[in-house]
């Protein structure tokens, strides 16, 4: 498991050890990663959470265009696991859940579960977010220029 | 009035339920239900469906076929239970006090029209 | 020190109830820096005993410092708080394997794939033990041979359910990890039913006791399931042991509850001799 | 917005490719991904029409390296061109730190162009951001067609660049301008980040 901030960690780890869920990814509305419990690669985290983000957004964007409220959850049910995207509000905003499950635990379960965990989220933000200035070397124009080179092969 | 709210109506007025419900327990949630005030339908469903489900594994490891019926008890109250057809079950949240005898025909009764 | 210890040090530093003693700990095993990593994850076992990956850790550590019995017996707690664990699922396997006990190393690997079925290294590790277990060598990478380890749960030579109190036969003492410690099962056809019942039972106590728990309902006692053709009841003699009764279905439930409450009480009695 | 783990000391930012339909902002993802070894980039993911066209987006995730000590993430977005779909564009904008805008070089597209970028100030004011905040750069691509065919980038400029942010002439299709463009956005997000103003 991995979170941004540790006050996500607890509500997190419990919720995954209530609900059996196998993969967890908590994002921000526009598809950044909050937290993971799960996943292989960081890059197969973006990529879960750009879509998931886009689904939601999409769902979301439907819901208005038919003038109704807004959707709870979103479940995909397979045969080998299940999937649940479902939008919530923190006090740092609306964020995004995906949770993926297998036979071993149920939609129920994961949703009784995953109530609790926006409860305790909710309660255990601090109210003021640590935002210190990420200190940027002066000449981090080299550094960049030297990245993309390598990642382009130039 | 259905067959299965009549059934949800029978369950509940025996004495000491405190309320009735059927789930789907494959994926725990709420079908229909009828409850008392601070009965939490959607964490029964959720708590005792996965758990019937459990038990239905176990007697199977066992050799026997699925329950029929299944009584929790608490120190505090219990659940009973009575899967029906179709992955159905029928629940019930009673107290201490409740006539469970009575409740399990009852829900047997019920269970069985459950499809 | 490198880089990502240091950042984890300053921050447990900062926040001693965040969980970052898991990654730091986790870390300073993984760079053989054993007696720091146990100082790290005992800390933190302190101010989480609740918490699987706590023990799940604190095994791995012992397990690198050769301590098999005290990873036996984390891993056994990780088990208790979180029964389909499949890290400790493997770690026992491992425990038994190592000690010689094929069917036990096989038994739990078997539950890990249960668990998660997509974990190759689980299909790998079950393949090769079963291998093993059909050649009559011992697995040549073990050797030298390490002292058999005997685990903490063992079941005693002796059975509260044999002295002429109880039936064996339909009764069943399942400790908190679904192992069983005494007691016989039957299925229908005549073949042992109890292993695998016994590997169910642990997770529906767990069940139990969550349900009454977040429906306040209390602490739960027993649970009573009618089959057609048998009439069973679960019980929990102790907080880490569940007792199963079954007998015919033309046994009235009520008198299986009877034999059940004996039953309980011959086996915390005899826990407590054993213990 | 860009995300900061201080902690694991990382930094994700999320760019977008904006532009008419057409214009090659596919082309310039479809680039770098067939450029950057594989263990630097995740999967590129198009969700498209039959016919190819950018349906709701492309995404194609990034791993930079080490700038500053922060182990550095780019997310690129492409957003579909098509006018219909600007619910779509309206998604993949949400919580951008850069634009780049690739407009096509062609003369007959020169009202596309305009079109896009009144869109694009429109769908940002919408989502209360302030345009002359957000960095951006423009990318006028296709400069490899016959110059009667097309404008040069100071015609471009002219009638596109009223902030005169950095603009880069290219040919996605073969790659050239695309590493420059990427390059010069890419240090503005970062100024604006290490300037302390965008972080979340």
């Amino acid at each position: 498991m991995r979170a941004l901030e540790p006050w996500v960690e607890a509500p997190l780890q419990s919720f995954l050890a209530e609900s059996s869920a196998r993969l967890t990814l908590l994002m921000t509305s526009s598809g950044q990663v909050v937290a993971q419990h799960g996943f292989g690669r960081s890059l197969d985290i973006m990529t879960a959470a750009a879509l998931g983000a886009g689904i939601v957004a999409s769902t979301e964007e439907l819901a208005r265009l038919m003038g109704g409220s807004r959707f709870e959850a979103l479940m995909h049910q397979g045969s080998r696991q299940s999937c649940m995207l479902s939008a919530f509000s923190t006090p740092r905003g609306r964020w995004i859940a995906l949770v993926v499950f297998g036979p071993e635990t149920s939609v129920g379960i994961v949703r009784l579960f995953f109530d609790a965990m926006v409860q305790q989220l909710a309660t255990a933000a601090p109210r003021e977010p640590v935002r210190p200035t990420p200190l940027l070397a002066e000449d981090f124009e080299h550094e960049l220029d030297a990245s993309l080179k390598a990642l382009l092969g130039r | 009035m259905s067959k299965v709210t009549a059934g949800l109506d029978r369950v509940t007025r025996v004495p000491g339920v405190r309320g009735a419900l059927i789930a789907n327990s494959a994926d725990g949630l709420v079908v229909a239900e009828q409850l008392m005030d601070g009965v939490d339908g959607r964490a029964v469903a959720a708590l005792a469906g996965s758990l019937i489900a459990r038990l239905a594994r176990t007697a199977h490891s066992a050799g026997l076929r699925p329950p029929v019926f299944v009584h929790l008890r608490g120190d505090e109250g219990s659940i009973l239970a009575a899967p029906g057809a179709d992955g159905l079950v029928l629940l019930a949240v009673v107290g201490r006090e409740a006539n469970v005898g009575l409740a399990r025909l009852e829900m047997l009764a019920a269970a069985g029209r459950l499809a | 020190m490198s880089d990502d210890i240091r950042t984890l040090t300053t921050r447990l530093a900062e926040e001693p109830s965040s969980l970052a003693f898991l990654e730091l700990a986790e870390s300073l095993r993984q760079r053989g820096k054993l007696d720091a990593a146990y100082k790290v994850a005992r800390g933190g076992l302190g101010r989480y005993p609740g918490l699987a990956d706590a023990h799940d850790l604190m095994a791995r550590i012992l397990s690198d410092r050769g301590d098999l019995a005290g990873a036996f017996d984390a891993w056994s707690d990780a088990l208790r708080l979180d029964p389909l664990r499949t890290g400790a699922l493997k770690g026992i396997a491992f425990l038994y394997f190592r000690a010689g006990d094929v069917a036990a190393a096989i038994a739990h690997l078997e539950r890990a794939s249960e668990a998660d079925p997509d974990d190759p290294s689980i299909h790998q590790a079950l393949a090769r033990v079963r291998r093993e277990s059909t050649a009559a060598a011992p697995p040549p990478d073990t050797a030298p041979a390490p002292a058999p380890i005997s685990p903490p749960a063992a079941p005693a030579p002796d059975s509260p359910f044999t002295a002429g109190v109880e039936d064996e036969r339909g009764v069943l003492l399942v400790d908190a990890n679904g192992m069983r410690l005494a007691g016989e099962l039957s299925a229908d056809d005549g073949s042992e039913a109890g292993d695998r019942v016994a590997a169910q039972l642990a997770g529906v106590s767990r069940e139990a006791a969550r349900a009454t728990r977040l429906l306040g309902l209390g602490t739960w006692q027993s649970i009573a399931v009618e089959s057609p053709g048998a009439h069973l009841i679960l019980t929990a003699p102790t907080s880490e042991t569940v007792l199963l009764v079954t007998r015919d279905a033309s046994f009235p439930m009520a008198r299986v509850g009877l034999i059940a409450d004996r039953a309980a009480r011959t086996a915390r009695s005899w826990l407590e001799q054993v213990g | 917005m860009s995300l900061v783990n201080f902690t694991a000391r990382e930094i994700t930012c999320k760019i977008v490719y904006y532009g008419p339909g057409r214009s090659g902002k596919t082309t310039n993802l479809q680039y770098i991904y067939g450029r950057v070894p594989e263990s630097r980039r995740g999967r590129m993911v198009s969700l498209a029409t039959q016919t190819d066209r950018t349906l709701f987006f492309d995404f194609l995730p990034l791993e930079l390296g080490s700038i500053s000590g922060f182990s550095t993430r780019f997310q690129l977005y492409t957003v579909p061109g098509q006018s219909y779909y600007n619910a779509t564009r309206k998604l993949v904008l949400q919580g951008a730190d850069g634009v780049v805008f690739v407009a096509d070089s062609q003369a007959r597209r020169f009202d596309d162009n305009l079109e896009s970028l009144q869109n694009l100030q429109d769908n940002l004011l919408a989502q209360g951001v302030d345009v002359r905040q957000l960095p951006a750069v423009f990318q006028y691509n296709k400069q490899d067609l016959p110059s009667d065919l097309i404008l040069t980038q100071s015609e471009m400029d002219d009638a596109l660049n009223f902030r005169s942010v950095q603009s880069f002439e290219a040919d996605a299709l073969h790659g050239h301008g695309v590493f420059e463009t990427l390059r010069g956005l890419s240090e503005l997000v970062l100024k604006r980040l290490a300037a302390g103003t965008a972080v979340a």
